[in-house]
């Protein structure tokens, strides 16, 4: 394996693994003893990097390496996330949003009762969104809110009502067919 | 015998379907795709199914549903004999589902290919959480996503022509109470709810929590960070029990 | 913003996207109406990593461009995680993907037509993998799920749109007679 070789394979797993990449980790798994070698392809890289890219570099990091953005990068990123979240949903968001279209008007400790874990930061996007509203309170220990769809829901998901949900069992149904 | 035996499971095994055994059939004789010779066709086939009922494979019913059509195809063969008609060929339709599907196995091969080249490249793991973008979304996602919820849970909805009961308050407070270790360790509420069948189960569940709470029955703690609930038994329930507000 | 900057910013954001990243993604972040100067940071981008990284390359799929290893470190990668990350679908979720994606979108019956045998099991990994997602019904008897491929069935198998799926061989011999 020469040098190339070994420069490119780093760089492949310094992109997949968000991990500190460590030579000794490295050369265990290739098994060829050649630590000089090894050596020589993080440094080549790292030169190589810091040179031809302005947007990443290579960080010498706790006796590993790692392929990371720059400092002056974070702006941008931080930016493009909020954008993505604002217009789209997150997965946890999307979950809650399932629950309560299917058992409206339900409590957010019923919520969290069926995913097993805390929604309270989710509710509070999707009300954002306009996507859910509150409709009442439950009359049961601490009247704790109850949440349904809102009229947007129905629009933004081409409803006439709630009746054209699809029906769950339909799905249980596709693996007989 | 027994290795050609296995070889004929096998090759059985690997079929995709009744289309696909006579595709093999047909290319491994090297018959005219615009001419099959319907009667050896369904002499092979028939045999092929033969062998499968021998070695006491479960066939699957459309290779039966197949053989019936073959026979009806060879059937018309031989009662119209050689002679010209203005009929339609009576092997036409079948010769048209055979290439198309033949058509579809070579895009398979080729979307195969493709895959073992680009399904190896991958990108930077997901790290944070998972965004799933608006014009990805339709109504039947979250239908399918409340009900990966509910495979989750373990739980299966009844089939809706058998007509549930709605799950007792009060019965399953009792059963509830009865799960909880008498020992007052803590035990986590979610733990019951796998136990339950559906999701009308799950709510009855909760609001039995909620009145065994209120009761005095039991005791709640939710861990730090975590929100998950964990139930710790205090005493049975009183036995002149009255509800109100529910249902 | 010159080319310099721009090329840095789109490096950055392909390093933490985990889907391609598009134009008008960019364009909304930076609100600069330069899509000409972004497209060709794009291209500019692509040239740049193809020539001065054999470990990495830029791909252009669903529409997007992504930040990823070549094929040929797949195995050095499945090496260093010690197992297979990849999904190894069976023959018949070839043929069930073939069929969906070059007739979508298309109902379960239709599909088993095709095929001469039923697909139900398929069709059920085939939506775990995300490799195909439900987008209406069709409009006869039983109102049955019609079927479509996703963005991540055009991600995974490296394809910018269902445009460059191969082409389909002609059987017009049978019409011809």
């Amino acid at each position: 394996m020469d040098l190339k070789e070994k420069v490119s394979i780093l760089e492949a797993l310094l992109l997949v693994s968000t991990k500190p990449l460590k030579i000794n980790q490295v050369m265990e798994i290739f098994q060829d003893g050649d630590e000089k070698g090894w050596e020589e392809a993080f440094s080549f890289l790292e030169k190589h990097f810091n040179k031809e890219h302005n947007g990443l570099m290579i960080q010498r990091v706790a006796k590993g390496i790692r392929l990371t953005t720059k400092p002056q990068m974070e702006e941008y990123i931080k930016t493009f996330y909020q954008k993505n979240i604002k217009h789209n949903f997150s997965r946890a968001a999307f979950e809650v949003l399932a629950i309560i279209a299917y058992n409206q008007p339900i409590t957010i400790p019923e919520i969290n009762a069926i995913r097993g874990i805390s929604s309270g930061g989710v509710i509070k996007t999707l009300l954002e969104k306009k996507m859910i509203k509150i409709t009442g309170r439950k009359n049961v220990v601490g009247k704790p809110f109850l949440f349904s769809t809102t009229e947007e829901f129905l629009i933004r998901f081409g409803l006439n009502s709630l009746k054209d949900l699809p029906k769950v069992e339909e799905f249980n149904a596709l693996e007989a067919e | 015998m027994a290795s050609v035996e296995e070889s004929l499971i096998f090759s059985i095994e690997n079929f995709q379907g009744p289309l696909d055994l006579l595709l093999h059939l047909i290319r491994k004789e090297e018959m005219d795709i615009f001419d099959i010779p319907i009667i050896k066709l369904v002499d092979q086939y028939e045999s092929y199914i033969q062998k499968m009922k021998d070695l006491n494979l479960t066939i699957a019913s459309e290779y039966i549903y197949m053989l019936s059509i073959l026979l009806n195809i060879k059937a018309k063969i031989l009662i119209k004999g050689k002679k010209e008609t203005k009929e339609e060929d009576p092997r036409t339709p079948l010769v048209k589902q055979i290439m198309e599907y033949e058509k579809i196995k070579k895009l398979a091969d080729e979307l195969k290919e493709i895959y073992t080249i680009w399904g190896g490249t991958y990108s930077r793991e997901d790290k944070g959480e998972e965004i799933l973008f608006i014009e990805d979304l339709n109504i039947y996602q979250i239908a399918e996503a409340f009900n990966n919820i509910l495979k989750k849970l373990k739980l299966r909805e009844k089939p809706p022509f058998i007509s549930v009961k709605r799950p007792d308050i009060k019965e399953m407070m009792v059963s509830l109470l009865n799960f909880l270790p008498k020992n007052k360790k803590p035990f986590p509420f979610y733990d019951y709810l796998l136990t339950l069948k559906s999701s009308l189960e799950v709510i009855t569940a909760f609001l039995s929590m909620l009145e065994l709470i209120r009761l005095g029955s039991v005791k709640y703690l939710i861990k730090d960070g975590k929100d998950e609930i964990y139930l710790i038994y205090l005493k049975e329930l009183p036995k002149d029990l009255i509800f109100e507000g529910y249902i």
